[in-house]
């Protein structure tokens, strides 16, 4: 009975967690601009996140060790300086991002400038770091993010024509815009696929102290947790296309996007979107400086543990202090929140290959894993991820030039 | 001749020859266990692993890319030595050489 | 393997010179600019709607009109290199045109 | 007791303390090699100047140049004799105490100058 409870705690953390900054404002901007048709790229990287939450979850739960500390472990420091570096960089940049999606939701509501919000809203995400626990963080703002379902509710009440929706579903290039299509393909992805999201995870697994037999409920969360966050981002990715689209609105400011729920919801919507925006990106706010602090502590064997008070894990508590009120900056000194989204989540997709590939060793090593080691189905979705992640690579830079205007 | 102080970092990853010249592989693991003639709480390095990952060899130097190579083409053309340390001769730990000839040495599984 | 390197090496400077004309290059395309127009429009119109219905509050709506004007003022400046010929200039004016319609018809439903 | 792998299951493995604290990982591992004797793994080095080494040595040289800027003299790292390891398992235990360490100096530097000073910062578990 206890466990069916994590199950259902699981999975609406995963829901809450997975709509934020990046995927709120790449899939309105794909829906925008090109309709139902990226949808299956949101449908690629749910599927891609699941996959690769479940072998990181899977991994810590019979190991008792984090993927960040299996990095340094199996690899040597020397190749693990290679994911921290990258994970620290992008992960910063999506932090801010999530910052200014505080922000922009809460200057939307007053009217007052969303630089003036990025330092209060990183103090106080700082505050609940600093005195409260690791359930506290997860639970809470997994619950509160539950508000995000508003998006479906918009989505339905705008009478999608699902035979098209459904098409959408299917792989579709563009005759023109192709740049920008494959731009916002990329974005989409990186907002997707996160590597704070399964470091994270693995993290929590052992925060929550798993074992071999939370093995079920690390399968349902990882499956029909992203599987409902993955709709709510397609039914983002719908009403943008039903609301936006028709009337040739691009999205070019965050202010744009509350549009898309007042029009069908009216009042409701403004602010339910508006509380959406603010409580998810705040969730996310605290899910990803936590994940660059456990890595910094786990790869250099700190003690760490957000269950700890600050006193005993001096290092880890100032690691997030520290780069929490560091990503405030951007957004203090006015940088654009929408522009630095779309380059943070273009710079995660870029950054996939050196967290992904390292997984192809791991989830098959029997002394980590011993009779939990990946079956074929695991390994040819995660061969495939790693191709899509090099292929990220590779396509990120010049998809930037040609199509981030 | 005094001891020296030799890192494990340093010998990970060198290119091993045989008492012949020929390149046998390169240092993946060293094997440790309690000295038993010494009070107790000795460890002592009993075997070295040596392996080879045929074509590969050249780019496989880093451990992760060691470790994936090794997956990749366990089926093929792997093949790693486990040498006792009696015949393995450090004078030169930039250069380590095995006392014997590659054909003497036994073959192991891929630990 | 040469041969590959060799042809890298003579596409290399050519893609770069294309990439950073592209990044750098002049001034958008009349095209984009009067997407953007539109876009801002079709904005400051629906803005008009949803706040008729009371679905929208009257300061997220001057934020939206600020960003329209933002937009307005930016493509004022630009837009006119970017025509090239007399039927170019004159849609770039009616976009421009309706542009500002359409924010004074906002200013007009927010009483501001 | 079986053999140890010393790459696998030894170098880069979080160390504890006595009461399981984690200290540090295995930054570098000492070995001693004499003629005519097995080589004896005869150090655990913790600490920034070793896992430096270990990047290259163009890392050291950055490194130096940014504690000379810095003023930082002192190389904060501990060695500790193997034979100090109790168990080696998930975690390898040594016996000795945290606060004796010098490579915990950066903890303990923050907790008292920095962490205790900000108020909620006291006791074990929150």
């Amino acid at each position: 009975m206890k466990k069916w409870g994590e199950v259902a705690l699981g999975v609406v953390t995963s829901i809450g967690g997975f709509l934020e900054v990046g995927s709120i404002a790449t899939s309105t901007q794909g829906g925008a601009e090109f309709g139902y048709r990226l949808a299956w790229v949101l449908l690629l990287g749910t599927l891609s996140l699941g996959f690769l939450m479940e072998m990181t979850g899977r991994l810590a739960a019979v190991s008792k060790r984090t993927y960040a500390d299996l990095l340094r472990e199996r690899f040597g420091y020397r190749f693990f300086l290679l994911p921290l570096v990258a994970v620290f960089a992008v992960s910063f940049l999506v932090l801010a991002s999530e910052i200014g999606g505080v922000s922009i939701a809460l200057q939307m509501a007053t009217g007052i400038s969303f630089s003036w919000w990025a330092i209060p809203v990183a103090l106080l995400g700082w505050a609940l770091l600093w005195r409260g626990t690791f359930g506290i963080v997860e639970k809470g703002t997994a619950l509160l993010g539950l508000v995000a379902i508003v998006f479906a509710v918009g989505a339905l009440k705008l009478h999608p024509a699902w035979p098209a929706v459904g098409r959408g579903l299917l792989p579709s290039a563009p005759s023109e815009n192709r740049a920008r299509y494959w731009y916002l393909a990329v974005s989409i992805l990186g907002a997707s696929i996160s590597p704070y999201l399964y470091l994270f995870y693995s993290a929590g697994a052992i925060e929550d102290e798993w074992t071999i037999e939370h093995l079920g409920v690390n399968r349902v969360t990882a499956g029909l947790g992203n599987l409902f966050g993955g709709l709510l981002s397609v039914a983002a990715l719908i009403a943008a296309a039903l609301v936006l689209a028709p009337r040739g609105i691009r999205v070019d400011r965050y202010e744009q996007i509350a549009m898309v729920l007042a029009s069908p919801l009216g009042r409701a919507g403004f602010v339910l979107f508006l509380a959406t925006l603010c409580i998810t990106c705040f969730g996310s706010t605290l899910e990803i400086v936590l994940a660059i602090a456990y890595m910094l502590a786990q790869g250099f064997g700190w003690a760490w543990s957000e269950n700890l008070k600050p006193g005993k894990d001096a290092r880890f508590a100032m690691s997030y202090t520290v780069v929490l009120l560091l990503a405030a900056v951007p957004i203090a000194i006015g940088m654009n929140p929408l522009a630095l989204t779309n380059v943070s989540m273009v710079a995660t997709a870029a950054s996939l290959p050196v967290t992904v590939i390292p997984l192809l060793v791991l989830m098959n090593d029997g002394d980590i894993l011993l009779n939990h080691t990946n079956g074929w189905p695991s390994n040819i979705a995660l061969v495939i991820i790693a191709l899509l992640s090099v292929v990220l690579l590779v396509a990120a830079l010049p998809l930037q030039l040609l199509g981030g205007g | 001749m005094s001891a020296r102080t030799v890192s494990l970092e340093d010998l990970l990853g060198r290119v091993v020859h045989d008492v012949e010249g020929r390149r046998i592989g390169r240092i993946e693991e060293l094997e440790a266990e309690i000295e038993l003639e010494g009070d107790g709480n000795e460890y002592v390095v009993t075997r070295f692993g040596v392996g080879r990952w045929g074509p590969f060899d050249a780019i496989a130097s880093g451990l992760f890319v060691q470790q994936l190579v090794r997956r990749i083409t366990r089926a093929t053309s792997y093949v790693r030595y486990s040498i006792p340390w009696d015949r393995m001769d450090l004078t030169d730990p930039e250069r380590p050489r095995v006392t014997c000839a590659e054909r003497e040495l036994a073959r192991s599984g891929d630990g | 393997m040469r041969a590959v390197l060799i042809n890298i090496a003579r596409v290399a400077p050519s893609l770069a010179l294309a990439l950073t004309a592209v990044a750098c290059g002049s001034p958008p395309e009349l095209d984009k600019q009067l997407e953007t127009l539109s876009s801002w429009t079709a904005t400051m119109q629906l803005a008009r709607e949803e706040h008729g219905e009371g679905a929208i509050t009257t300061t997220y709506a001057t934020q939206l009109r600020d960003g329209a004007l933002s937009a307005l003022e930016e493509t004022q400046k630009t837009i006119g290199p970017a025509a090239h010929s007399k039927v170019d200039s004159s849609y770039a004016a009616a976009a421009l045109d309706s542009l500002r319609t359409a924010i004074r018809q906002l200013n007009a439903e927010t009483g501001s | 007791m079986g053999a140890v792998h010393l790459a696998h299951d030894v170098l880069d493995a979080q160390l504890v303390d006595r009461v399981q604290e984690k200290i540090g990982r295995v930054d570098a591992l000492l070995l001693e090699i004499e003629a005519g004797r097995p080589p004896r793994v005869a150090t655990i080095v913790i600490g920034g100047a070793a896992r430096a080494e270990r990047v290259g040595r163009w890392f050291v040289a950055i490194r130096r140049a940014w504690r000379a800027m810095f003023g930082q003299r002192e190389e904060h790292v501990s060695r500790i004799p193997f034979d100090k390891v109790r168990r080696i398992g998930d975690t390898i235990e040594l016996d000795v105490e945290e606060r004796s360490l010098d490579s915990e100096h950066l903890e303990r530097w923050l907790k008292e100058h920095v962490v205790c000073r900000i108020p909620g910062a006291g006791g074990e578990r929150k």
